[in-house]
């Protein structure tokens, strides 16, 4: 059970880990603000996601776990929140020049 | 390498950055960043003492972390402080220079 | 487990370190402010990895950074936003 | 492993530090610091300084950072007239070789610290029982170095006066900051209903905690603040004129309150900030409640600034 247990652990850690290099590659890599954007927005939620769903079996207790849980939501809250406001600066940029 | 002697020779460099910022930035915002960053630096190296100090079951000495606590709010404040001053220098001359030279422009800041 | 964890969070540090040539190259304030958003989220991941398995409390810390890291990005993009606006 | 993770942050600590000095705009140093300020918690965490990294990543990764961010962008229009005057090259020089030597002394002198370490644990551990507090930083805080931290309370304040002090008079009395022109349907607004009720659950959580683990009343008042501050920008709410009685005495009301919990020390205790036998663990938390609205304000209206307007919007 437990060696299951570290296994799925490690799974999506390393699952985790991954959306983190994608985001920086994109972040890197992709060739305009907007496509980094959409790149950024998924590594971001799910990198974490990941890490946080790694880490729970192994948060000792209920409480941590949830408090786990909800590092991640306020993570989605202002990832979702910060990608609105900056996709719409480059808007507004955009429409003006 | 243990953490303390790490973090230690990183806060001896720390305020070394800092120290140069100081000296070259021409900006007073810059330069109210170098300081913090010296401060930041004396925080951490007084961190790595703590660190040192472990013993009893505590992971560090709690003096210095307590006094590490005050002193970082207090960091705060003075920043604070500063960077309304910094403001009101702007808003009443349009420029943030102390050089001599700099004429005041009244309400410059308010366009 | 515990070497792996470590290596899991100096791995996403990398990675986020990495990211932040966005801040240095720009070209746009959008380009920095993502650079500062992954930073967040990366940073809170590595801190949960490197210290959850080992201190507890760490979870608090991410906690409190969780909240404010969103804060920050928040005002932050207001600050940058405002600026284009006015 | 955990050599080498230190070691890579402690690297990428010092190239932010870096950035922050060389970049060529300040908006762009000024994101630096903040991405700076919130890698130094995880420092924190390394060094086992869990209260440390609490207010690191409460004040030094937000508060600061939001408010030279805010500085840069107002002050952008300066950034010419300061890049004109960068420093000749032998100046440089000086300058590079001045601060490595005094980075060089501090590294021998972290090199040269004594072995074994000097500490006051084991005197904190033996009387941390009188003080009824399980988490040996607060027991530091409000009884073994109770002064320090009466003396930071009042300095806030006082700066806070300071930074009040700057208001142009014809503005005196009035309210700090101008907000945001925000869409009261927008994203924003949104965030700002639901943000600020988790964040003072958390706020308090961290407060509350603090007795027993890692947090305590500087932790939660800055989330509060922090919380209090993003429903401003978002246009919920206003700052409050700086001329109020109520706000002025629920400013000094923190300070007076832990103030006469030490000057009654004197009578009951023999000392200054002495608690009586048994009743330490009450007047601790007596002075923690009494302190943390007072905190959570100054914090607030520290990040809001110099009164800016006389009329109510």
């Amino acid at each position: 059970m437990k060696a299951a247990l570290d296994i799925a652990s490690v799974l999506a850690i390393s699952a985790g880990a991954f959306f983190f290099l994608a985001g920086t590659v994109a972040l890197l890599r992709f060739p305009d603000t907007l496509s980094r954007l959409h790149a950024l927005t998924k590594a971001d939620n799910l990198g974490l996601g990941l890490v946080v769903v790694g880490l729970l079996p192994r948060a000792g207790g209920v409480s941590a776990g949830l408090k786990l849980l909800c590092i991640w939501l306020l993570a989605l809250l202002a990832g979702a929140t910060v990608s609105q406001l900056i996709a719409r600066t480059v808007q507004t940029r955009d429409v003006r020049s | 390498m243990t953490a303390p002697t790490i973090f230690g020779i990183c806060a001896a460099l720390l305020v070394g950055i800092g120290l140069f910022g100081v000296i070259i930035s021409p900006h007073p915002l810059r330069k109210l960043l170098a300081f913090n960053l010296i401060g930041s630096g004396v925080f951490m190296l007084l961190g790595a003492v703590a660190r040192r100090g472990a013993a009893a079951g505590m992971g560090g000495d709690p003096v210095p972390q307590a006094l590490l606590i005050t002193g970082i709010v207090v960091a705060f404040s003075a920043t604070a402080l500063a960077v309304a001053l910094l403001l009101r220098l702007f808003n009443e001359t349009g420029s943030v220079t102390l050089a001599a030279d700099a004429r005041a422009h009244p309400d410059a800041g308010d366009t | 487990m515990l070497d792996f964890l470590l290596a899991a969070a100096a791995f996403v540090l990398a990675m986020v370190a990495l990211g932040l040539f966005r801040i240095l190259r720009g070209p746009t304030e959008a380009d920095r402010m993502m650079a500062v958003q992954l930073l967040g989220s990366g940073g809170i991941a590595g801190l949960l990895l490197a210290g959850s398995a080992r201190i507890p409390a760490t979870v608090d810390v991410a906690l409190t950074l969780a909240l404010l890291a969103a804060f920050a990005s928040i005002a932050f993009v207001m600050s940058a936003a405002g600026e284009t606006e006015r | 492993m955990i050599a080498a993770l230190n070691i890579g942050v402690a690297a990428l600590v010092l190239a932010l530090a870096l950035f922050t000095i060389v970049a060529r705009e300040s908006f762009a140093a000024c994101v630096g610091f903040l991405a700076y300020g919130l890698l130094l918690t995880l420092v924190w965490v390394q060094l086992q300084g869990l209260d440390v990294a609490l207010i690191e990543g409460a004040v030094g990764g937000g508060l600061t950072g939001v408010l030279v961010i805010g500085a840069a962008v107002r002050l952008r229009s300066t950034q010419a007239a300061a890049d004109a005057a960068r420093l000749g090259m032998p100046a440089r020089m000086l300058a590079v070789l001045l601060s490595g030597g005094v980075a060089a002394a501090m590294a021998a002198c972290v090199l040269a610290l004594p072995d074994p370490a000097p500490t006051l644990a084991p005197q904190v551990s033996a009387s941390m029982a009188a003080t009824g507090v399980a988490n040996p930083v607060t027991a530091v805080l409000l009884a073994f170095r109770a002064m320090d931290t009466l003396l930071e309370a009042i300095v806030l304040v006082l700066a806070l006066i300071g930074v009040w002090s700057l208001a142009p008079d014809r503005v005196w009395g009035g309210r700090p900051a101008l907000g945001y022109d925000v869409d009261p349907d927008g994203i924003l607004a949104y965030v700002a209903r639901i943000l600020p009720p988790i964040g003072i659950v958390a706020g308090i959580y961290i407060f509350w905690a603090g007795a027993d683990h890692p947090g305590g009343k500087f932790q939660g008042a800055t989330i509060l603040a922090a919380m209090w501050l993003l429903a401003m920008r978002a246009g919920l709410t206003d700052a409050p004129p700086v001329d109020r009685k109520w706000l002025r005495l629920a400013l000094v009301a923190g300070p007076a309150a832990f103030f006469a919990i030490g000057l009654a020390g004197t009578v009951t205790a023999g000392a200054f900030l002495a608690y009586p036998d048994g009743y330490a663990k009450v007047l601790i938390l007596a002075i923690e409640w009494a302190l943390l609205p007072s905190l959570a304000l100054t914090l607030f209206l520290l990040m809001a600034g110099a009164p800016q307007r006389m009329s109510a919007p």
